[in-house]
């Protein structure tokens, strides 16, 4: 299969103001697209991402701003005149044709002739493994052959851009896996940009080159999936991406110490500047950033232990901070399988070296922390 | 849902009612069950049944003090519609009319239904409104003030001012039950055609409307009874029997003194029988159309 | 791929712009196929149904009739010329007179033909729904014949109310009727249907109800199969009988239909004319004429009074308007929507 | 007696009628101008109101015979309904679109249609050069103004089975004259025969007999005064009541009283009606009567006054938007429909009534026309004024109430007098 040739992506404070809200659905977002590259956007329900990904299909006005397609300015372009290819939720397959006409629909209507439009379908089809099935109904399909269908559909267009709207989330958790990395693959065999909407962070960190966080609109942080691991822009993002999630609270700063439970977990100098007078800081480590410590090691606190799974090659520690009543959240660490604490027993923890992340208590932003 | 090829890809659909794994009914429970629906498909068939009982009759002895079941029973009433009246031609009238009144009708509902389904375009909530509203004002005092819109279109003793006219009376009830049930159809099958390459226009056509086939034939049904059997309508604006229908042409069997019972019977019951064979036809959508349009409606 | 080049110049409105002008222009070209895909029905309503009635309206506080609405009267003789006079009683406005006539009952008989109306699309209305609804329930049943009675019990839609009319009229006769004449049969008297008020309107109700009974079962038919089977079995598990599983699970997922089918139902029995004219005629001395065939006879006997029909059509719209207004009130308050 | 219009003489034998009535100041201006039959040329519209099974080939058949003299005049015949003809025709005129050129109109429509502008004023045409009955041609005047020519005339006679009369030992050729013999007949027909004696159709138009007879009348037009709840109507009507009340008459049917009669009338299973000319082909053709020889046909029975009948018939009226292009044509048309000869020859087809009276002239050996000769000396014209059309739907209540449902007769005539005043003629005084 040729490939196509692909197209950057730029949102340039686009806004979408649905009618009779006066929130913005997705406010003045900023985001450059490389060309070839796979983008995930990731947030929870409701923070815009499949708005923004259907006003760069144009199924959704943009109320301010602009979208461009290479150089070209699509903003009120309608969606066919916009070079660009999309996997539905639920497929949006048309039921009265069959998967063969399903394909070459979009070449139909171009005016492409009958013959190319085979061969492009049969193409797709051996790539998707879909040879056998070309002249069945969707509704004679199973879930997976039906989603390798809709991303037929899209790919024998050899669109400049892909836009995919959670086309994993009506499969099953293990068919999910494989469908994922076979998604990723392609992606990558074809080179075409794909925008890829997902609220499941674990897809966004392991398809896309890059990862964008979205929240109540608002972009938070795009980054290359590790960036956004290590260093996370600010509180929302850090609790977001991983799993389990960071290990999230705010603390009293004192003598440039965050007192933790029974502990004071010292901060570096520049947090502690950052912090200033505010004398709280917003605390973050991950369950992998923490190191057994005895009783009384420099940095040390106290967690009683709730629950523990051990899962083979991990275990988890899900415990409350010792000393600290007020807290109700529990603190996970993930332990070596061995020698894991019973329940009930308490156990001292240490951060690890650079294992720390601060946030403003009131922003949520990032604090320096070297 | 009757229409499989809608069941899969919509999501939202819930599982047909169908007939569940049951604990056997009682022998008394099914015979009280088979009693009552056969009383009430008695009910529902003996005025039909009379009909053509007298219809077999010769004149005289269809409104008569004797009441019998059959006197001289014979086809005779019904050659005689047939060959020596108007009858061909009023049933020839009323087709053309009643197809024309079906696919304008669908047309119109189809399209507006989809329009009111689909895009938020300002005037969407009020045109709902408008459209119950229609149904409020009397037909009776309607006839008069259309009857000169007509004559100013000089559309007077056209079959195409029957057709507009009763297109006012069934498009409304089928846009609002199209609306009901493209609502049940999935948006994103929209989306897709326009991402396709289709515009609004052709997604309706192409992919839509394919998909709404039960609806249609609700609409097709309803709008095809509208036209066939009118009366009031085609009694004002059709002047020569060139273009009368059925409904205004059998009014000639009932003259101001005595009544043609033997042509009016035999007429009412042709004028039932295509009527019935539509329904027969329509009737396997029937359930699955009414469904989405009032679920939603 | 020649697929994935760069179709045609930009369009000139890409560029937004913000003046209103701009806006409105975008708010046509976001909106022109919705608009179009209504208009010909919007136009064709708004002729033929919307200009009569915002001129009846008018009309109907004006003293309109068939021989004051020319500003002259000219009399033509054949062959010989024409002689015109103007109009000595033209058509003038009268404020509410038309209304104040009506409903005090100076003309025609508004509160009897109210009533009428009144139990008539009570009666009709919850008879279809409750006939519909049980038969409806019955049909939703697996069991032999099924389609078959399925078909046999729609049939009476198939017929042309005129038709249906007309044979109930029969039925009822009372010197030749089926219903007289079994009734004498069995021993009992036979009915002067057509002498009295209640039996006048008994007549034309039955016809309607024969009618309207299979309209309705569809429709319920329709909502029972849209209701999840999965909750019929939730119910029996928790333990509920047949009726209780018909009051809390039938009965609130037909809320939907029932809510639309009732509100179009009452308003086409409201106003079903061929019934009670064809049916009854008014019979006796007028006492069964419900508000249109009453309207349309005292407007529309001898000289016509445009005015006059166009108050009571005024009047019927605005009882339904009420209605609807309620009723949609009350459905909101039990949450549905439409 | 109240009644003061013009043609009240008209209570003369109809054959003595024909000559006091005959075209008097018919003018010989447009016979000078006659056009020459074979080069007019013109299409016009009939809407006839007959019936359109028997009634309607004798008058296409007469189109057949004005075609062969007036080759290039197209007739297009169009047969509507009586019931539907005069809403029809009304929207169509007023809207000045889709009416017909020339109308068989019912009576009482004339002047109606006339006062509303829809018709022609025929004064001073050939059309109405014709020897028609006056009766029947003063339904045609409004307003000092002809607007219609006689097509037919009918009035209300009594009808009864030869054949049960002498079951009952009545003689078949002495029928009753007074509403006190028809009581005396109606218990011998109950009693020897086993038969009911007479049914009364529950309609305003059958009461008139009952009003007449008293010498009562709806409305005194000269003295613009609402008559109808006058003493003598309630007498006449407490006499039609009372027959109901004794079981003189069958009680009558609130709906489809009119059928109900005649189906009886025509099984045998009651001796007498009233009713008109227009049935005489019905009854005389159906299979269980006997044929017109077991018809007996009389003037209606007398009140204490007289006996006194309504006029009916329909004309030939010309709408007044047709195309003055047209006027020779319609004019030779209406003449010719409205000639001696035409209506002769309807008269034998169909049985019915001419308008004109030399048509009686060709029909002298009739008996179908004859036996009606002494029921149109009873015919009394009813007041013709445009309201007319609003007359008969609150007598037509009364006479149910007062028939069917036993009402008390003044009461009910009291409420037809509140009816006329407040909607019919609010310009008349109440009695």
């Amino acid at each position: 299969m040729s490939t196509s040739t692909s197209s950057s992506v730029t949102f340039s404070g686009a806004t979408r103001i649905y009618p009779g809200s006066d929130r913005p659905a997705v406010d003045a977002l900023d985001l450059h697209i490389e060309a070839g590259e796979f983008l995930v956007l990731v947030g929870p329900s409701g923070c815009g991402k499949s708005t923004s990904l259907r006003m760069l299909a144009g199924l959704e006005e943009v109320d301010a701003g602009q979208i461009l397609i290479g150089d070209r300015d699509v903003t009120h372009l309608r969606p066919k005149d916009r070079d660009i290819a999309m996997v539905f939720q639920n497929y949006a397959l048309y039921p009265h044709m069959t998967v063969a006409e399903n394909m070459g629909f979009a070449l139909k209507i171009a005016g492409v002739d009958k013959a190319t439009v085979r061969k492009q379908v049969e193409e797709a089809a051996a790539i998707l493994d879909l040879a056998d099935y070309l002249d069945r109904k969707p509704k004679a399909l199973s879930g997976g052959q039906r989603q390798r269908v809709a991303m037929g559909r899209a790919i024998v267009r050899q669109p400049s851009v892909f836009c995919m709207d959670e086309p994993l989330s009506n499969l099953d958790a293990k068919l999910r896996v494989s469908t994922r990395t076979q998604i990723a693959s392609l992606q990558r065999r074809l080179g075409t940009t794909t925008v890829y909407v997902t609220h499941d962070q674990v897809e966004a960190m392991t398809m896309g080159d890059r990862v964008a966080v979205l929240k109540d609109g608002l972009l938070q942080q795009v980054d290359t999936p590790l960036g956004l691991y290590e260093k996370p822009a600010n509180a929302f993002v850090a609790g977001f991406i991983g799993s389990p999630a960071m290990n999230l609270g705010t603390f009293s700063v004192v003598d440039g110490h965050a007192r933790i439970g029974d502990g004071l977990v010292p901060l570096p100098r520049s947090t502690v500047e950052a912090v200033g007078a505010a004398g709280q800081v917003q605390v973050g480590f991950r369950p992998e950033a923490l190191l057994p410590a005895s009783e009384g090691d420099p940095g040390s606190f106290a967690v009683q232990a709730l629950v523990v799974e051990e899962l083979g090659s991990d275990a988890f520690l899900y415990g409350d901070l010792v000393g600290d009543d007020l807290r109700a959240d529990h603190v996970v660490v993930r332990l070596p399988p061995r020698g894991v604490p019973q329940k009930g027993e308490t156990v001292w923890f240490t951060v690890e070296p650079g294992g720390l992340h601060a946030f403003d208590v009131e922003t949520g932003a990032a604090l320096p922390t070297h | 849902m009757a229409d499989p090829t809608l069941a899969q890809d919509a999501g939202a659909h819930t599982r047909a009612a169908t007939p569940r794994p049951r604990r056997t009914r009682s022998p008394l429970a099914s015979v009280a069950l088979h009693g009552t629906l056969g009383l009430a498909v008695l009910v529902a068939l003996f005025p039909i049944v009379w009909v053509v009982l007298s219809s077999l009759k010769p004149g005289y002895a269809i409104q008569s003090s004797e009441i019998t079941l059959f006197v001289e029973p014979s086809f005779d009433n019904y050659v005689h519609v047939l060959t020596e009246t108007s009858f061909p031609r009023w049933f020839l009238n009323s087709a053309v009319v009643a197809a024309f009144t079906m696919v304008i009708g669908i047309t119109m509902s189809a399209s507006a239904g989809y329009a009111m389904s689909r895009f938020n375009f300002p005037g969407r909530r009020g045109l709902m409104w408008v459209f119950l509203v229609t149904q409020m004002f009397p037909v009776a005092i309607l006839i008069v003030p259309i009857y000169t819109i007509m004559a100013n279109l000089g559309l007077i003793d056209t079959k195409l001012s029957l057709i507009i006219a009763y297109c006012t009376v069934a498009v409304p009830f089928c846009a609002w039950m199209m609306r009901g049930y493209f609502d049940t159809i999935p948006k994103e099958l929209d989306e897709a055609a326009a991402l396709d390459g289709l515009g609004p226009f052709a997604t309706f056509y192409r992919v839509v409307l394919p998909l709404a086939r039960p609806g249609l034939a609700v609409t097709a049904f309803y709008t095809f009874l509208t036209a066939w059997g009118e009366v009031a309508y085609a009694i004002a604006f059709i002047q020569t029997d060139e273009n009368l229908t059925l409904g205004a042409g059998l009014q000639q069997f009932v003259p101001r003194f005595n009544p043609q019972w033997d042509s009016l019977t035999a007429g009412a019951v042709l004028i039932t029988v295509p009527a019935a064979l539509v329904f027969f036809f329509a009737q396997k959508h029937l359930v699955a159309g009414l469904t989405a349009g009032g679920t939603k409606g | 791929m020649t697929l994935s080049s760069t179709p045609g110049p930009t369009p000139d409105h890409a560029q937004p712009a913000p003046s209103r002008g701009g806006r409105l222009r975008r708010s046509f070209d976001r909106h022109w196929y919705a608009w179009a895909m209504v208009l010909p029905t919007v136009v064709v309503l708004a002729v033929l149904i919307g200009f009569p009635l915002v001129q009846g309206i008018w009309q109907s506080f004006t003293d309109l009739n068939e021989s004051n609405q020319r500003s002259e009267v000219c009399t033509k003789t054949l062959g010989g010329g024409e002689t015109c006079k103007p109009n000595p009683d033209a058509a003038k406005f009268v404020g509410l007179d038309n209304y104040v006539d009506v409903v005090t009952g100076e003309r025609g008989r508004f509160w009897l033909w109210f009533t009428n109306t009144v139990v008539w699309t009570f009666a009709c209305v919850s008879f279809h729904y409750l006939l519909g609804l049980g038969l409806a329930v019955m049909l939703n049943r697996p069991m032999r014949g099924r389609g078959l009675y399925r078909v046999l019990l729609i049939l009476p839609w198939a017929v042309p109310g005129f038709v249906a009319a007309f044979a109930w009229r029969f039925l009822f006769n009372e010197n030749f009727g089926l219903f007289n004449s079994l009734l004498t049969t069995v021993g009992l008297d036979p009915v002067d249907w057509f002498s009295h008020r209640w039996t006048s309107l008994f007549t034309a109700i039955t016809t309607n109800i024969w009618m309207g009974v299979p309209f309705m079962m569809v429709a319920i038919l329709g909502g029972l199969q849209s209701i999840n089977a999965d909750l019929y079995e939730a119910a029996e598990m928790d333990g509920a009988s047949a009726w209780q599983r018909f009051r809390h699970i039938t009965l609130p997922g037909l809320r939907p239909i029932s809510a639309t089918v009732i509100l179009l139902g009452t308003i086409w029995t409201f106003n079903m004319f061929p019934v009670i004219f064809f049916v009854t005629g008014g019979q006796p001395a007028g006492e069964s004429e419900i508000l249109v065939t009453g309207a349309f006879r005292a407007a529309f006997e001898g000289v016509r009074n445009y005015s006059l029909a166009a108050t009571y059509g005024v009047l019927i719209l605005s009882l339904l308007l009420v209605f609807a207004a309620t009723y949609r009130r009350a459905l909101r308050s039990q949450g549905e929507v439409w | 007696m109240r009644r003061t219009h013009a043609a009240a003489v008209a209570g003369t034998a109809a054959l003595a009628l024909v000559l006091a009535a005959c075209g008097s100041d018919s003018d010989d201006s447009s016979e000078q101008n006659e056009p020459d039959p074979q080069s007019l040329s013109a299409e016009l519209t009939w809407w006839d109101t007959s019936d359109p099974e028997n009634e309607a080939p004798a008058f296409e058949e007469l189109i057949k015979r004005f075609n062969e003299e007036y080759p290039d005049v197209e007739v297009n015949y169009q047969s509507v309904p009586f019931g539907e003809a005069q809403n029809k025709f009304k929207t169509a005129a007023s809207s000045g679109s889709g009416a017909p050129d020339i109308l068989r109109a019912e009576v009482a429509w004339v002047p109606e249609f006339a006062s509303l502008g829809y018709l022609y004023a025929l004064d001073g045409t050939a059309a109405l050069e014709g020897n028609f009955l006056e009766t029947p041609l003063s339904s045609n005047e409004y307003d000092g103004s002809t607007y219609g020519v006689p097509q037919v005339t009918d009035t209300l006679g009594l009808m009864y089975n030869k054949e049960l009369f002498q079951k009952a030992g009545l003689d078949p050729e002495a029928p009753p004259t007074t509403w006190d013999e028809v009581r005396e007949a109606s218990e011998a027909l109950q009693q020897k025969a086993g038969v009911e004696g007479i049914y009364l159709n529950a309609a305003g138009y059958f009461m008139l007999p009952f009003l007449y007879g008293e010498g009562g009348d709806l409305l005194d037009v000269d003295a613009e005064t609402i008559t109808v709840n006058s003493e003598e109507n309630v007498a006449g009507l407490t006499v039609a009541q009372q027959m109901v009340k004794d079981g003189t008459a069958a009680k009558p049917n609130a709906s489809d009283s009119y059928g109900t009669m005649m189906t009886l009338f025509k099984e045998g299973k009651v001796g007498m009606i009233v009713n008109g000319p227009w049935e005489v082909a019905n009854i005389a053709g159906d299979p269980k009567f006997g044929g017109f020889e077991n018809l007996g046909i009389a003037a209606v029975p007398g009140g204490s006054e007289q006996a006194g009948a309504p006029v009916g018939g329909h004309n030939y009226v010309v709408w007044s938007g047709m195309d003055e292009a047209k006027a020779d044509a319609a004019l030779a048309f209406v003449e010719f429909m409205a000639s001696p000869e035409s209506q002769a020859y309807v008269a034998e087809e169909l049985g019915l009534l001419p308008g004109n009276a030399d048509a009686y002239d060709l029909l002298s050996d009739n008996e179908k026309v004859s036996a009606w000769q002494g029921a149109l000396d009873a015919a009394q014209p009813r007041p013709w004024i445009p309201e007319g059309g609003l007359f008969f739907a609150p007598l037509d209540e009364m006479a149910v109430k007062v028939l069917v449902q036993g009402q008390d007769p003044k009461k009910a005539l009291d409420e037809v007098a509140e009816t006329f005043k407040a909607e019919v003629v609010p310009d008349y005084e109440a009695q």
